[in-house]
């Protein structure tokens, strides 16, 4: 076995110093009755070019966006990722090591993640930024318990337009924490509704969350959801899924947002089927203290030579056991190390430039599909990358229709939202060309005859 | 003799800030092919005001300086205790950067995510045959993710049962995460003292009505194995509880013992220390959990089952405590995991327990009599000791900052709590005994340096690039971004 | 001022064969499937005595501790005179490991090696362009190797003249592979001395119809253009001789001027170093060679052409020199060649050679105050400096050794050999403005220290893991293997 | 451009450093009559995204062993490679430095090329290597060459069945060095033709060159050859283009090779179209100050600690110019450092076992083949894992057929000897299972009938 290094002779001369005669003499203290009697049932032990072969049977039975046209979005994005970020974070410096708590030969991954709680408070304009969460979903799940600790309070506002797979989550981590979720509905602008908002909002309320954009592209109006949630003394918390979008859309900090959760996943991490990805969490300095996660902090050594370090971990399991702010543990570091290398390479005018570019794919895929018989767009407020498009037909048949011809139109909306199941949602990247695009277009008009 | 570590020519790196050059980029999209579109002046932001400028060449150099400040599992011996940093096979780096695989979106119709969906299902009866559960979900992100999902299940199953109880139980020796996961279940914690290992006697004293599971950790933390489990989950499920089982020790058990035959309910796995994935520097990892029967209802939604049409997700579970994240887990982890799998088959795994837990006590022998060893059971894959018998005013964190010049990575320190000044080694099976030895040579060596020299551990490390590091300050005024 | 060199924690690390255990294993094959096989026993050797036996673990560790004692572009600054260590983009490390292309068998038929061919073809054709020649060959596996070849076009040419002719002459600036290769071709090398640059007149000189071909180097190496090259070759020419141009310098001129349109018959490129493909701790690089269409007929045998049913090998080529070498070229390096190529544009390389200029000519205006410029013309891509003002009885040797201690790769040193304690600095393109001044600086305080206190240059390095070797005993008593 | 980092200010402050006013003053050195007046005439610019499309689209038009059967050989071969070794060379501090000429900062590297001089000749059973050459043909060709010089002779004997674009190099290289090349015929059993080689032999001869395994995958019968070669004072060398067969096969030091020459691509090498490969080159004590190519030996420094230098540099180019025993200067080091990786992954019990896997799979193939109608074995001598086979229908077309099934099934001979316009080349590794050797048989037979 060539990951495990012992010879015969080794195991003898270990055992003899050990003062054992055979390695079953180590595990005399188990007893026998809860001992495994037979050899686990498993497949046979594959060698490596077996294996690969194997796995490569695996993946070709996958459709991805080499194999087909992808206009998937829905919290999971094809975006670009440079070469570099890989190579980069395949140093076994980075990806073998684990949680920095060595400080002193730990200083790589460190000073990457100050990086990274830099360029999460620039891009959100927040005070702070956490290590990482797991991911988007859960960040926000968080970001709804830490408003709960901070106002005292029970009741929970959540958009409807949010992410239905946030809102579950959120839903998961509240069940027994006796707090209480209420949805906010949408409007024909697919934005959360602002007078439903006021209606609900009292001084019991610990928060008002919302996507931006929300889950159907559409950019929510904060700047207005802002002054009626702090008049009642509560926090409002930006989902954030598509944080490509942060790089042309006002910063939640500016428009009042008091804590950011999102996916960072656009970031240069890898759709993988879902994950790992990157929850980022963000909020004001008044929220530090009550902050989940692991925090990295400036100092300095003896010599006066500046370092970083882990830092304020009374909040965590680790000191504060069931008084934590979360039992979150391993984070995503690599992920948020990932994103720290995407945002560096794309700085300033690369985060502009693609924001741009989805901004601006999405619109003209979105006029065009609207200038189509059969199709029309249920909501007429602002997107940014990705808007819902409602047929004549069912979405499935679209759908089905589109798949044919190796593209993968969208995502059906009717298993999120009832009465939706002629509705879909489209995404367009910068990866899409307009010739993409154009096909998609004409697949959709094609069946549409 | 030469140590391990020496010191040589390393490379200073500043902030990615203080680098950036207005105008410079490190990018290239291609030209826009659409008419670019405006959005109203009202909803754009500034550019991002901060944001770095660098070329490729500047990003490529900032990293790669950064990870020379590092120390991984592929630097050298990383014997981090309740951490598991056994080797990380390289071709399971290679299988999860397929294309097919790393490049599937999560969204993408059941019927063109067979392979996907193979995978997972496979993964999950391979960890079921493992730990002996009936049902696993692969759902959680992490282990501490994987006790929130555990303990959800616990609470909605006795919910369903009428009462949902005020109490966990939970002994001293176990890790942070434990409690802070009871508690995310509205459950009161109660601590139980332990003596090293748990005994049924506690338990049932501890045992009633209102106690809604007992968490464990099996083997526990200090690496002993929890001889009365089968007892102890007698009185837990005779009281109406269940047992939630910490796996992040599994490594020791492989092939060996199985939680779920033990009477242990819900259990979760930590794919990256048992199963070889990489640590990340903190993550991503994954907490898979596996169930008896009677929880599987509870699971996290949506499950992998294998029908007639081919792998699906099954959504509709009523009585599913919902979802804990979204999609469907660290697919890309969960990948690198069933490679290890595939790789080491059943007799392979049980052999990586073996030779982990025969690294553990040849480790323990030659150390014992010079390190102070507080509970004297026969240790499976870890053992802690203590910094009682250190000389010269040193305390474990100062053999830990010595290891560091030597050229090793410290073992866990000051956990488990039960132990004063722990130091918690744990080799794992994939460590020479040429490593091992080499390793007790270093840390009898260091014993000796405390008690003729004791200023070289109170000085330590002095090979590396910076010193020791003022965590004080760093918690007083904290400094949490560039600028801030 | 922090220097950019520090010192820091390095992990010492024996020979492989040191580490060695007998029985263990790195590797892992499926069981044979077939019959096993034996052959008569004359034929079998034992086991290969003194191979390593070795863990996968043990290798990675081997290799990865072995990387952190070298440096590469990716540390640091690396202004390696003549070698142009400019920065090697990742994508194309990416797109060089496509399995469509890493995995293409040379012996593949044609049409179905139709990628392969078809990038080979594209970047003939733009080299050609680059360089103002007719065809170019992409046989050649380095720089040496295209002026073997292009050496033997030219006597091959001289044969299908009539007359080989018995001379080539190469100025006394020339890299010591020209001299090599015309021997190589049968031909006595006449050396020719140089001011700086070439004079027509000098060439003249030794012009005679002995002399089968100048050899130059343009921009030469002392970073000089040949100003006089155009009436160099007109003499050349009219003498019925042949001129070949050292194109390792190419990095200079790209966009700006073609050797092709200066009178230059065949010119070398070097793959590794124009056109960004890594160095790989000495090789592989590629030397494609361009050639006028007199010589076209003489080229390397197979051809890649283009044809009505796609891409071709040509093989039938009765002038030919024959092969260089087996199959077509490093291909692999090509590929990252093409690359570089297609990302860079007509406007992108033409301002790498801008900035190339640039980035030299700066860093002589920052250093010329302070060290010996022995030849005072207008610097293209590279500046070559003396020792001779460095005081306190310091030489270029200890120049370089002290770099390294302020974090610098150094400079290429005592070459070429017109220029006594050579100090050749070639920055590239890639290198910003604050790298350069960084470096500067750390020149500039090395000259100081050379006055006030010589003894840290003599001393140097002193922050690597070994200090300076002993080569005479190296050569004075060879041990070339372990255990030998 | 995101390779060169120079902004605009950037630029104008060097200038102003520099004294000149615009970029173009500083090319003021190049006539105007030799400048290029015009842009070059390339292909526009990609952005990364667009390029990786192109390059994915060209590897689409490639036939690898991932779509095809493989049996192809021939000097290149289809081994696994493990994932360790494109890791490992992906190290920045490996791939991403030159030549280790300033040894301080290069002890990576040399290390690393002294334990390949180790491994290289622990296999071969040779007294010195060097640290690489470009390939197997080039490093043929040196060896002829360094023959010529160390026994100031001037004619070497080729053996016919030694592979033919080393045949053809060797040609090359000696073009004009007034080196008379002389073939020796192979006899029934593919082997040279001892007999015609004692005929030939006399003290002129410089060398005899034989293949081991020859082209045809035979296994010369050198220790048959060496006294012969020896008696005349000729040097004999082997040439080896496959060296997984030295796992198993006598050493060519045992048999009384002087000189080994040949091809490590099978180490750990993608087959990559045919390059960048590794040639390796291993001799006798007495040759050493003859060789060609660059040579780390082991020194220590002031301090004593042991320590890695290029050495013997008195041989080379850069100090000796036209005396120099070779041209060369940059040579295979990434390659060298791949194959020093496979080896020490291998070991000693790994190369062995690869080898035998090798030698069963092609005997397998090979009997299975022969007792197919229509096809026959021309060779009757030992084989490793090629060998020739004599179809009764043009090669061409048995070709074909399998091609149709998407399998490779060997190499023409016809293009490379006169008279072998029936035969082909097959090949058979460790990585072709006994279902694709089934698959190719009954794709031979198939046709057949
Ligand atoms: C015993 C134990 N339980 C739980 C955990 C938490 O696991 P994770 O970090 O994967 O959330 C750890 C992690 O170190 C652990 O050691
Ligand atoms: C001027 C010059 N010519 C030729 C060469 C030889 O090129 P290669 O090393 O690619 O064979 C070099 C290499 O450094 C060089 O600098």
């Amino acid at each position: 076995m060539r990951y495990i290094p012992h010879t015969e002779e080794d195991i003898r001369q270990m055992l003899d110093v050990i003062g054992v005669d055979a390695v079953d003499d180590l595990f005399t203290g188990i007893p026998a009755d809860v001992r495994l009697q037979r050899p686990m049932n498993l497949a046979p032990a594959l060698a490596e070019g077996d294996l690969l072969r194997e796995f490569k049977q695996l993946a070709r039975q996958n459709a991805t966006a080499d194999s087909h046209l992808s206009f998937l979005g829905g919290g999971a994005y094809n975006h670009f990722i440079p070469a570099v970020i890989d190579q980069l974070v395949s140093r076994s410096e980075f990806y073998t090591a684990y949680t920095p708590y060595q400080p002193e030969i730990s200083q790589g991954t460190l000073q990457a993640i100050f990086e990274y709680q830099t360029l999460i408070c620039q891009l959100t304009g927040m005070d702070v930024a956490n290590a990482s969460m797991y991911d988007g979903a859960s960040a926000c799940a968080e970001a709804v318990l830490m408003t709960a600790r901070a106002t005292r309070r029970k009741k929970v506002l959540i958009s409807a337009a949010l992410h239905p797979e946030y809102r579950e989550t959120v839903a998961t981590y509240c069940r027994y924490l006796d707090i209480e979720l209420v949805t906010i509905p949408f409007d024909a602008n697919g934005c959360t509704d602002l007078s439903a908002l006021e209606d609900v909002l009292d001084k019991d309320v610990a928060a008002m969350i919302s996507g931006y954009p929300n889950f159907f592209g559409v950019i929510e109006d904060l700047a207005a959801q802002a002054p009626l949630v702090h008049r009642c003394g509560a926090r409002l918390v930006a989902a954030v899924a598509e944080p490509i979008a942060l790089g042309l859309l006002k910063s939640p900090g500016e428009l009042g947002v008091d804590i950011v959760a999102g996916e960072g996943q656009s970031f240069g991490i890898p759709l993988a089927f879902g994950g790992p990805y990157l929850g980022f969490f963000a909020a004001r300095q008044q929220d530090l203290r009550s902050m989940p996660g692991r925090l990295v902090g400036a100092t300095h050594d003896k010599e006066g030579r500046r370092g970083f370090v882990l830092t304020l971990s009374t909040r965590e399991q680790h000191i504060r056991r069931e008084k934590a702010t979360s039992n979150i543990c391993s984070n995503e570091g690599l992920c948020a190390l990932m994103a720290t290398i995407y945002l560096s390479l794309m700085g300033k005018a690369g985060i502009r430039e693609v924001a741009v570019q989805n901004l601006s794919k999405a619109e003209y895929a979105r006029r065009a599909i609207a200038a189509l018989d059969g199709f029309s767009l249920p909501f007429a407020g602002p997107v940014f990358n990705e808007f819902v498009v409602e047929a004549s037909e069912s979405v499935e048949a679209v759908l089905a229709r589109l798949e044919q011809q190796d593209i993968l139109g969208g995502i059906p909306l009717g298993r999120y939202f009832e009465g939706m199941a002629n509705r879909f949602l489209v995404c367009v990247t910068e990866q899409n060309s307009k010739a993409e695009i154009d096909v998609l277009v004409a697949a959709l008009a094609g069946g549409g005859q | 003799m030469t140590t391990l570590g020496t010191s040589g020519l390393i490379l200073n790196e500043k902030l990615m800030f203080e680098h950036s050059d207005p105008g410079r980029k490190g990018y290239s999209l291609p030209a826009l092919d659409v008419p670019e579109v405006a959005l109203p002046a009202h909803l754009v932001r500034d550019q991002v005001a901060g944001f770095p400028e660098l070329s490729e060449v500047d990003v490529v150099r900032h990293f790669t300086r950064l990870s020379t400040w590092n120390y991984g599992v592929d630097s050298g011996f990383y014997p981090l205790g309740s951490c598991t940093m056994k080797y990380n096979p390289k071709i399971n780096e290679t299988v999860a950067r397929l294309p097919g695989l790393a490049g599937s979106h999560p969204m993408t119709p059941e019927h063109l995510s067979q392979g996907a969906l193979k995978l997972m299902y496979e993964l999950q009866t391979a960890l079921a045959e493992i730990s002996g559960f009936s049902a696993v979900t692969l759902q959680p992100a992490a282990g501490a993710h994987g006790e929130l999902a555990g303990m959800l299940m616990i609470r909605a199953w006795h919910e369903a049962q009428g009462n949902p109880r005020t109490k966990v139980l939970i002994p001293d020796t176990a890790h942070g995460t434990n409690p802070a996961s009871a508690t995310l279940c509205g459950y009161a914690v109660v601590p139980i003292a332990s003596d090293g290992v748990l005994s049924a006697q506690t338990v049932a004293a501890h045992m009633d009505d209102e106690v809604a599971a007992l968490m464990v950790t099996n083997p526990n933390t200090l690496g002993l194995f929890e001889a009365e489990i089968r007892e102890i989950c007698d009185i837990v499920h005779a009281k109406g509880g269940l047992v939630y089982c910490d796996g992040a020790n599994l490594n020791a058990l492989m092939g060996i013992a199985r939680p779920g035959d033990m009477g242990i309910d819900v259990m979760h796995f930590n794919l990256h220390k048992t199963f070889a994935t990489p640590h990340g520097g903190g993550g991503p990892g994954a907490g898979p959990v596996g169930v008896t029967e009677i929880l599987a209802p509870f699971m996290p939604v949506p499950v992998v089952t294998s029908g007639a049409s081919g792998y699906e997700l099954h959504f509709e579970r009523p009585q599913s405590i919902g979802r804990m994240r979204s999609f469907f887990g660290n697919f890309g982890v969960l990948v690198r995991a069933y490679a290890y799998i595939r790789t080491m088959g059943a007799a392979g795994l049980r052999h990586a327990s073996e030779m982990a837990v025969l690294n553990a006590n040849y480790v323990r022998a030659r150390l014992e009599g010079t390190f102070h060893l507080p509970y004297l059971n026969r240790s499976l894959h870890e053992v802690v000791f203590s910094d009682r018998d250190l000389a010269g005013g040193c305390h474990t964190l100062d053999l830990a900052k010595r290891l560091i010049d030597y050229g090793y990575h410290p073992p866990t320190i000051y956990f488990p709590l039960v132990v004063k000044g722990a130091i918690m080694i744990e080799p794992t099976e994939t460590e020479s005994l040429e490593t091992l030895d080499e390793f007790c040579e270093a840390m009898l060596a260091i014993a000796g340096e405390a008690r003729d020299n004791p200023e070289l551990l109170h000085a330590a490390p002095v090979r590396t690039r910076i010193r020791r590091l003022d965590e004080t300050a760093a918690a007083r005024n904290p400094r949490l971004k560039w600028g801030g």
